[in-house]
């Protein structure tokens, strides 16, 4: 039986040993791009927000609900079994996308902070008592800072912070002392969604592990940006959500290890999810459902499956190569510009495609989304849902423009123009 | 650069803004009050000298974008010498204005405010323009409660 | 700005003061119903627990993502003030559907799951401690079940049962002596996903309010069914999911009452639902939104629109008397088969079209499902997530035909032709 | 009726559902156990003697959809005089038979316990054919670890 076959895009050319994508073919496969905004073409750079879809990602939500609609497991009826199967071949796919971890470790959420609520929750609860610490970074997206901080509160237990420096890298040197013997977990994001950074995950699990403590990946950034590969982290955590990586709204991913998903309680609980029920008590699935409780997204999972394939038809090794690329292009104009102020890395090597900055003088955010919206360039202005990063940097909110593998270098000089506008519209 | 948008930065906003009004320190204040969006980390501070009911003297020290630092300081031109009751009448009015809504009176009649006016076409900004006048409210109110330092956010 | 458009069948006659529906019209808006399931047309009578799509909703989620597609909320630019609009118009239209309620008082999850498990924590953390009851019914969906049992572990309060009698239907004689000066809580569904009852809810609201008891209704079987006034029937909370009323998978809706919300800690936490954050503490944003935590399922939301809109174009009461005709006819048919045993009240002014059954001797639910599947037949056979009313029905599971909009009284035809070949296959 | 369903409910097992095999009570029984699948709310009650490593007597119950009982009915005939080992070794063939793996014995040897692999195209029914096999398993286990009154569920 074949179910929502994708069309996929001849995008690939190789250069000597690396492979370079055509931004310009992949754009076509993007209804949405070609929208005009205020009288002009649409330049989107607000991927870190959200991605557009490509056409097959439409399509599979389409044919699934054309052709194979029904609600998933102990369904007898055909309808039932095809959209069972739909469902869970997209927890393979995405299995062996992060580097080929067992099917039973994948939970379907309704997104990252989902995911990143249920292990606060569910592992949080039963595992934090006073005087255990919970670590975290300086730059934490509030999603991977506010379930920690409200499960502290519950438990007792307090929080640590893995400082940035002026770059807006992490500070690991002293992170043999930040880990210490009462630390229980480390929550940590591969990629900054403000700075950018692309933070040594690698070495900090291993730390973190020789301490006895777990580690929480928030990959929401890096998924879907580069090659992750969960097996070689040995991270025990690691979440991200679907529709930062051309996927639908409303899917999110929980990896956990094995045992540990299975020593762990249900976050939600409901139908789907139990084993047995009695007026006063319940027992619990197996693993996944064990925490899926309830009907899931299954049109979002089955969108989910194309997603992937594009991107894996694509590889990610290319999309973090183009996304280098033109992070380089963006940041070796944008230092031209002396009326705004970069923050994060300049270093194309230990950063992704999200470029944060300030505006000099009268120059603030808001105003410099709003006049790039007039010039049809999607960017975003605000906190970024990083408040304390902000607070720190000593700024109210920031400007975001971030790439993704249908922008081009002509989309760059778009916003580098657009830039030079809103200076000469406030006359800074 | 389209319409919508310069009706937005009127020239008189993007005047207000190069030069706020009213940035000055009361020593004798009746009132202070901070507020905050913090949304875009936009702030401002307030102090406002009341006497008889009528707003003698107000200063006003906003950080933030155009919209939030002009919406600011046209407020601080338009309130000094009203009534308590004048005051709240109009910050109804410039609510209403951003918002939709009916209004008793007719903003053309308060120094640049109708202006403001240009901000309901884009709702993300409404709360910029909001700022100054939510703390105002709550200056007066914790005022008229014998309280003098409250802090709010429009958020 | 015009978005989603979605184009309505002409599809009502007024029958003296009944608007009655035309199901063979209706059906031709709903693409998945002209699939063939093994060499037959489908015949698809499992809509309890999902319904099919109109192509209006399809039109809706390809609308929203081929033009408007932005992470919503905080954006500048046009496409995130564009998807903001149509995110927070559907929560206006949902607040009308169900009787007006106020904007604030809709708060979008992922289902009627997790909405239940967002009032089982929210509130009930805060507001059950032991020797607290929580009243529920013997007839609960486990979504309606387990949560509870969990919190009332967590808290010490304790459960009780309004229970049901042989046919199905709560007995609420004893209901003042049921609800306690020490009930705080009463969860109940308002039409039994197995039995089809309807049940007395506006008495156990009044009832229960009299008792100083908040109401927690379970419309999931309800309002994709009959038309239901929230403000009429004073419910405290009601929860009901899209994907059982034409609307997509992934989308649920908690309806509160604006001080029991605000007076609740929010269940999910991260980007979107916060006032401010700092590195030990976190304020939280206004309703609705404290509740939405992270990027919502805002595709889903926006075809959740499209949904609503077919529903409301044909009316409620329509809806309701179609269900009614289209179930006695069934029913009465049903009746006459000596081998299979109805469970559930059999007078159509108190019940709802779901249909279960058990069949004699040998014919068991599942293999009676998969034979009628081999007719194109798509019922759907075990315990429905309610094992404690099965148990005390004394049988392992039961199968279940239940009707929608688009459903003839040929598909009944069909259904009880596929009984009579499954009695005969198994040579009963 | 199509072929596919036929190939599920061969006549074969129309024939133990009908007039299920092995339906007795043991009472010098070494080994009792009891499986349920809480998904359709099918039993099994499952009673051991074994001698010598040699299963020399079963009784099954079961309570449930044709392909279970069946399936129970056919163990009985088939497990029945085998050995400890050799009951392993057929229940894993089963299985493997189900799910579509390898398994190093041939089922055509035993019974007829080949037809089962008609199930294999319904995966919801993998379920229902395990249950009985799963039950003994968990039987002759505890009866190893010298328990012998395990309850299991395939859910
Ligand atoms: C680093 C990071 N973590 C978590 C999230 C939360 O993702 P979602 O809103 O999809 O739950 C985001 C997205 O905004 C993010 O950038
Ligand atoms: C009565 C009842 N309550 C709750 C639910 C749960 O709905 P969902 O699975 O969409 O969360 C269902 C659906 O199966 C139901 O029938």
């Amino acid at each position: 039986m074949s179910f929502s076959v994708s069309a996929m895009p001849e995008t690939l050319e190789k250069a000597g040993n690396i492979t370079v994508l055509d931004p310009r073919q992949i754009q076509m496969d993007f209804p949405l791009l070609s929208r005009r905004i205020n009288g002009t073409h649409l330049v989107y750079l607000d991927n870190a927000a959200t991605t557009q879809k490509p056409e097959s990602v439409l399509k599979a939500l389409n044919d699934y609900y054309t052709n194979h609609n029904a609600n998933v497991h102990r369904g007898l009826h055909t309808l039932a079994d095809e959209a069972t199967r739909i469902y869970e071949n997209t927890r393979d796919t995405v299995a062996e996308f992060i580097g080929g971890v067992k099917r039973e470790e994948i939970i379907f959420t309704g997104g990252a902070t989902e995911a990143i609520n249920l292990v606060a929750y569910s592992w949080g609860m039963d595992n934090l008592k006073p005087g255990d610490r919970i670590l975290l970074t300086e730059m934490e997206h509030h999603a991977n800072l506010v379930p920690w901080i409200r499960i502290a509160k519950q438990t007792g237990a307090e929080l640590d912070y893995i400082p940035f420096d002026d770059s807006g890298c992490l500070i690991i040197d002293d992170l043999d002392s930040l880990i210490t013997d009462n630390t229980k977990i480390v929550a940590v994001t591969q990629m900054s969604n403000v700075f950018g950074t692309i933070n040594p995950v690698q070495e900090i699990i291993e730390m973190a592990h020789q301490k006895g403590a777990l580690v929480l990946i928030d990959a929401a950034q890096s998924v879907p940006h580069m090659p992750v590969n969960v097996l070689e982290l040995d991270a025990d955590f690691l979440v991200f959500s679907a529709h930062k990586m051309l996927g639908p709204t409303g899917v999110g991913v929980l990896y956990g290890k094995q045992e540990l998903l299975e020593s762990m309680e249900p976050f939600h609980s409901g139908g789907e999810m139990i084993n047995e029920v009695t007026w006063d008590n319940a027992t619990w699935a197996e693993l996944p459902h064990k925490f899926e409780a309830g009907t899931p997204n299954i049109a979002g999972v089955a969108g989910f499956q194309a997603a992937i394939e594009y991107l894996d038809h694509i590889g990610m090794d290319a999309v973090r190569h183009h996304e280098k690329v033109i992070t380089k292009y963006a940041l070796d104009q944008m230092s031209e510009l002396e009326f705004i102020n970069i923050i994060g890395p300049k270093d194309v090597n230990i950063r992704g495609g999200a470029i944060s900055f300030t505006g000099a003088g009268l120059l603030h955010p808001h105003d410099i989304a709003q006049v790039l919206d007039s010039h049809g360039i999607a960017v975003r202005a605000g906190h970024h849902c990083a408040q304390p990063l902000h607070r720190k940097l000593g700024v109210g909110s920031s400007a975001r423009a971030s790439f993704y593998i249908y922008n081009t270098n002509d989309d760059v000089d778009a916003f580098i123009e657009g830039l030079i506008a809103v200076k000469d519209y406030f006359g800074v | 650069m389209n319409d919508q948008l310069n009706e937005l930065y009127r020239d008189i906003i993007m005047d207000h803004y190069r030069d706020p009004r009213g940035r000055k320190k009361i020593d004798d204040a009746d009132a202070h009050s901070e507020g905050k969006n913090p949304t875009c980390g936009d702030e401002v501070e307030m102090d406002v000298r009341i006497k008889d009911d009528i707003v003698e003297e107000i200063g006003v020290h906003c950080a933030g974008c155009a919209i939030s630092v002009a919406s600011g300081s046209m407020l601080s031109e338009v309130v000094e010498g009203k009534s308590i009751e004048e005051v709240k009448t109009i910050a109804a009015a410039v609510k209403a204005k951003l918002t939709g809504g009916e209004s008793s009176i007719d903003l053309d009649d308060f120094g640049d405010l109708d202006v403001l006016k240009g901000v309901q076409q884009f709702p993300v900004r409404i709360k910029c323009a909001l700022l100054s006048w939510v703390t105002l409210m709550n200056s007066i109110e914790s005022w008229e409660h014998g309280h003098s330092h409250p802090d709010v956010s429009t958020e």
